[in-house]
């Protein structure tokens, strides 16, 4: 099974590679980009039985290590096919 | 008196900050790995600068649960003398030793450059040699050394006096120019509730000799042999 | 197999060189084979079109313990050490993908230094770009800074030097050429030959997938629209496992269980084991389904060709393998056991027990093809040669050249690059980018090592001869101003196309002007890199040999910077300005022009100078000293007044070849070689000049430092009184302000 | 309107990063993580009339800026109300 961990800085948290992508958009023309936030994200191939337990693993690594928990938040998706595409 | 350095998979600045403890300051210094359990009988430990694990992920955030980690978090609870440098700094603040984390800098970039830092307490082991306000001249070298912790942290640092280093200007102003990489306060350096454990950016370990363009971070390190053999941190051991 | 052209061609074979492979196995190669010869008898591997030129230089000296042919040279720099040297370029894959091209680059070279057993301890870079107007060559631009800084200072190893040039004719072709030095102890050099039937083959690191497959290949071959197919021949670095390697290495090292070690750099796994097998007369025998991989279904021939990075292969003594297998495990690397030494000099691949290729490997090293290419004087040169400086109308005032100048980003202040680069970590750089020729100290010594590369590609372009041996003198003289006697030299030779006769002519012209100039300077070649076929579309590069020279200061406390040193210091000119305006950074600026000859070099002369140099920084005679090259004495003064926030005044002959409306530009501007700016004690400056003379130098006590102006007299006419803050600030924002706008992303 | 974009190195490109964090996780324990891959993720808020503009303009941004087509490839997900959320 996939899970997909999104991790994002809070968004009280300035966000300097962000802003940079922003200035570096306006400056190619893309005025219409208003702003952008960069976070990162993982693909994690999970051996598991359920849904439900591929998503307790991933939270728990998200808790663990994925993320830090002052400044960034996170989000997962679970795919159950999408491990077999590829 | 004996110095641990911290030796981490990727850790680089390890054999700085053990030359500066030993062949400058002349004091005992040994390197301690990452999978080891016991810190040998240190009294102070340095956890030195590099790319831990890469930096892959974030700063510090694998680092912080090498088994010698464990041994660093007790040796702290016992009161004793803990010094992250720039990249040790980041795995304090990963393993939750000292509060806040680090954002990239503001410039997106890697900066490697001397900057002024303002000496704000010197109520701390690593500190306790420098005139109260002493400015001194330390070189940079990081990409990630923007501090942040939310409003009411940063609140309680001051109120506690933990901010211990800021970034001035050379006669030590605390401007916007002089903060290099964007940190909350013009932070560069902070310590623990008990004020025994440290964390900075800059590197005092490479400015110990003149030769290298600046002394004025010996007396950091010095601080620390005073701290010890005054006993002002003995229960450590 | 029969190989069709199109296969062959696929593989940069010629029918000739099929031939010949027919001939040496005595039958049709099998496709593992095909793929080994392709990418060892790649220009990339086996310099087949330079080989006969490199033997021209001059490899052998006293303190040479390793000249080329290693994966490193190595010098003896006294107290028992060696300075373990090479540069090497990463041009084309620093175009593909420009992070990652320089980091793997940077990571290939550390590579280089460690197998020879030596601790890096310094790297510098050589980069040149197309105008930085260009959008696209300032994303090339600061993906390649942000590459080298991402590799380099992730390992811990400092960039304490370097240099950039521009030019239009690096746009489609940047080249990326990285030296790395390191400090081993002399009697403990490494080599990188299997011997000793029996021992076993060990493979260590990343483990293999199917990047760079084909990357030597891709370096030997001009880029064009078809070559976005090859793309995927890019490789990911990955600074962490080789910091490992690095330091597990360095331990196994210490104990004496290694018969050889080399990494795997172009060409992978074929290369280290032909190679290692040729060097040490044995033959090697390895089965590949043992090798780790990071990716299913991988065939032998996508195994050997395989350019993963940040592998290693070892050949480790008989009955010691589980020391080394422990050290690795130490680091978290795991030492596979892939094969043996044998004694029938053949490489011998298997996979999973069948044979996939069996071929002697003298016939992929030592026999590999060597061209005699022709070569022919290029049309271009009797006409770029040629420089009326009446035709180009009056020149602008002085002081807007200057400006200019300062401005240009050849000239510029490099800070925005190295301020990106770790260049103090391991505390021991003394002399720091932007302040002349990097200097560190070898612990344990009083001694440090200088180190500049350098290379003017206009010079060679307009004399390949002349400008070779310029570049030469411009990295010695370097680091002879940091206070170092220069000691040895490699060198990366970047040009276009060697089955162009006139390309082959340039590179043949280049190497005798090295040659010469090293052996008229006592400086021997230990090693360094070729790099051809750098152009796009059927336009080459500017012909750049880029030297990277060491220099050794035999007291860490006497050494010399770019900057004044203090107020009221009288200043000398050594050397005389003949007001030389050919291939300049004047006139490639202002008039846009590359024209002209190149400034005369008088070798002895030079020898002098850098003698006196280095006599003069150790008596604690010189407190500043800095080479004029571009821009002339004008920009040079310049350069040592800023930093430092000390002006200066001098006043300098009228050139009498240089009258007319030129006159003052060229006097100001000229770039005649064997030139520097020194500052001395008021009290002293007799006794320099005194030993100047004695030294055969011309020596001109020409002003003193002081103010806040850089004033330039011409035979006490004011020709240049500038403002020391405001040009300061056009040369140091200049670079940056290309960037302001649109912050590199992570 | 806010686009999103996944940034991701090719299946065959090394991504010493997913590496070291999935070595990390087998050190906490977590067994079941058979391979991570970590790649780049943005929010951009882009001020367009229609989804089809929004992706059009996500995918310039993409193609010029946030990825390297050599190694990396991207996917673009459009949330017309996302924008709204924060
Ligand atoms: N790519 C680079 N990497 C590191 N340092 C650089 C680089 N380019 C230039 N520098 C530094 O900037 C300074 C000026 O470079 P250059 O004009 O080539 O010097 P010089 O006139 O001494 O040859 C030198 O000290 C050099 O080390
Ligand atoms: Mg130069």
């Amino acid at each position: 099974m996939r899970a997909r961990v999104f991790v994002m800085l809070k968004p009280s948290v300035f966000d300097p590679q962000g802003t940079t992508v922003a200035d570096a958009l306006h400056t190619l023309g893309y005025a219409s980009v208003t702003a952008v936030r960069q976070g990162k994200y993982f693909e994690l191939d999970i051996d598991a039985k359920t849904e439900d337990e591929a998503r307790r693993i991933a939270s728990e690594a998200a808790d663990k290590l994925l993320a830090n928990p002052v400044i960034e938040s996170y989000r997962i998706d679970i795919e159950k096919t999408e491990a077999a595409k590829r | 008196m004996k110095f641990a350095v911290v030796v981490f998979p990727g850790s680089n600045c390890d054999h700085d900050a053990y030359h500066a403890a030993r062949h400058v300051l002349g004091q005992d210094a040994a390197f301690v790995w990452h999978k080891e359990t016991s810190l040998g009988g240190a009294d102070v430990v340095v956890l030195p600068g590099g790319f831990a694990h890469g930096d892959y992920l974030r700063t510090g955030a694998i680092a912080r649960f090498s088994p010698i980690m464990r041994e660093v978090q007790q040796f702290a609870d016992r009161g004793g003398p803990v010094l992250g440098i720039c990249n040790g700094f980041q795995v304090l603040l990963e393993a939750g030793l000292l509060p806040g984390a680090m954002l990239r800098n503001r410039s997106v970039k890697f900066q490697c450059e001397h900057v002024f830092v303002k000496v704000e307490q010197i109520d701390t082991p690593f500190t306790n040699a420098c005139r109260p306000g002493q400015i001194l001249r330390i070189p940079i070298a990081h990409g990630e050394g923007n501090y942040y912790a939310e409003p009411g942290v940063i609140e309680r640092l001051e109120k506690n006096r933990q901010v211990i280093f800021r970034y001035t200007t050379a006669d030590g102003a605390m401007m916007p120019e002089a903060n290099p990489n964007g940190s909350a306060a013009n932070i560069a350096g902070i310590c623990n509730d008990a004020r025994n454990v440290v964390g900075l950016m800059p590197h005092p370990e490479r400015a110990c000799e003149l030769a290298l363009g600046s002394a004025d971070g010996y007396v950091v390190l010095e601080s620390a042999v005073k701290a010890v053999t005054h006993g002002m941190f003995a229960a450590a051991r | 197999m029969t190989a069709s052209d199109q296969i062959l061609q696929q593989h940069g074979l010629t029918r000739d060189e099929y031939q010949r492979i027919l001939e040496m196995l005595g039958r049709e190669p099998t496709v593992t084979e095909l793929g080994i010869f392709s990418v060892m008898w790649s220009e990339h591997c086996s310099y087949k079109s330079s080989r006969v030129h490199l033997r021209k230089l001059p490899t052998t000296g006293p303190r040479v313990l390793q000249g080329p042919g290693e994966n490193a040279g190595a010098v003896d720099i006294g107290d028992g050490l060696a300075a373990v040297f090479k540069i090497e370029s990463h041009n084309h894959p620093s175009f593909i993908e420009p992070y990652q091209g320089a980091a793997t680059g940077v990571g290939g070279i550390i590579r280089d230094i460690f197998t020879m057993g030596a601790r890096p301890i310094a790297l510098l870079n050589s980069l040149r770009f197309g105008p930085l107007e260009d959008p696209l060559v300032r994303r090339t631009f600061s993906g390649v800074v942000r590459g080298i800084a991402g590799y380099g200072n992730s390992i811990g190893i400092p960039t304490v030097g370097g240099e950039i040039a521009f030019d239009e004719s690096y746009t489609g072709n940047p080249l990326v050429n990285v030296f790395c030095l390191g400090i081993a102890k002399a009697d403990e050099i490494i080599k990188a030959a299997a011997s000793g039937a029996g021992n076993a083959v060990y493979y260590v690191g990343a483990k293999t997938g199917r990047d760079g497959i084909h990357g030597a290949t891709m370096a030997s071959a001009e880029f064009d629209e078809a070559s976005a197919e090859k793309r995927p021949a890019v490789q990911v670095g990955d600074p962490f496992m080789e910091k490992l390697l690095l330091e597990a290495c360095l331990e196994v090292m210490k104990t004496d269980t290694l018969v050889g070690i080399q990494d795997m750099g172009a060409a992978g796994l074929t290369c280290s084991t032909a190679e290692m097998g040729s060097r040490g007369g044995a033959g090697i025998a390895i089965d590949v389904s043992l090798v780790p991989q990071r990716e299913t279904g991988m065939t032998p021939y996508e195994i050997m060709l395989s350019e993963s990075q940040e592998r290693m292969l070892l050949v480790v003594k008989q009955g010691r393998e589980a020391e080394v297998e422990r050290i690795f495990e130490k680091w978290d690397l795991h030492a596979v056991r892939i094969g043996e030494v044998t004694t029938d000099g053949r490489l011998l691949v298997k996979h999973h027990g069948d044979v996939v290729a069996d071929i002697p490997a003298r016939c992929l090293t030592d026999e590999a093809p060597v061209y005699q290419r022709p070569m022919a004087e290029p049309a271009y040169l009797a006409e770029a040669r040629r420089l009326d400086l009446s035709s180009l109308g009056p020149p602008p005032p002085p002081a807007d050249v200057f400006r200019r100048l300062l401005a240009s980003p050849g000239i510029a202040s490099k800070r925005w690059v190295y301020r990106q680069y770790d260049h103090m970590v391991r505390t021991n750089t003394l002399v720091v980018p932007g302040m002349g020729a990097g200097v560190v100290r070898v612990k344990e010594t009083n001694r440090a090592l200088a180190l500049s590369t350098d290379g003017n590609a206009r010079f060679v372009y307009l004399d390949p001869f002349q400008g070779a041996q310029l570049a030469v003198a411009e990295a010695a003289r370097n680091v002879a101003c940091a206070g170092g006697e220069p000691i040895g030299a490699t060198n990366c030779l970047n040009f276009g196309n060697p089955e162009r006769p006139e390309i082959m002519w340039q590179f043949g012209q280049a190497v005798e002007g090295i040659s010469a100039a090293c052996r008229a300077l006592g400086i021997p070649i230990t090693g360094g890199n070729v790099s051809l076929y750098n152009e796009t579309d059927g336009r080459g590069v500017l012909p750049t040999p880029v030297l990277g020279v060491v220099g050794l200061v035999e007291d860490a406390s006497k050494i010399a910077r770019r900057a004044f040193a203090h107020d009221g210091d009288t200043i000398v000119l050594l050397g005389v300005g003949r007001g030389e305006l050919g291939g300049s950074e004047y006139l490639k600026v202002i008039h846009g022009l590359v024209r002209g000859v190149p400034p005369v070099l008088d070798l002895p002369a030079e020898a002098a100078l850098q003698r006196l140099l280095v006599a003069g920084i150790a008596a604690g005679l010189i407190r500043s000293a800095h080479d004029c090259a571009e821009g002339g004495v004008a920009v040079t003064l310049a350069e040592c007044c800023f930093d430092t926030g000390l002006g200066a005044t001098i006043d300098v002959p009228t050139i009498e070849a240089a009258a007319g409306a030129m006159a003052a530009v060229s006097t100001l501007f000229g770039e005649s070689a064997s030139r520097v700016i020194v500052s001395v004690e008021p009290s002293r400056a007799a006794e320099l000049v005194r030993l100047a003379a004695g030294a055969g130098v011309p020596a001109a006590i020409v002003g003193r430092v002081g103010g806040d102006r850089i004033r330039v007299t011409i035979g006490r006419e004011t020709a240049l009184d500038e403002s020391l803050a405001d040009a300061e600030r056009i040369w140091s924002e200049a670079i940056g302000a290309y960037f302001d706008r649109e912050r590199a992303i992570a």
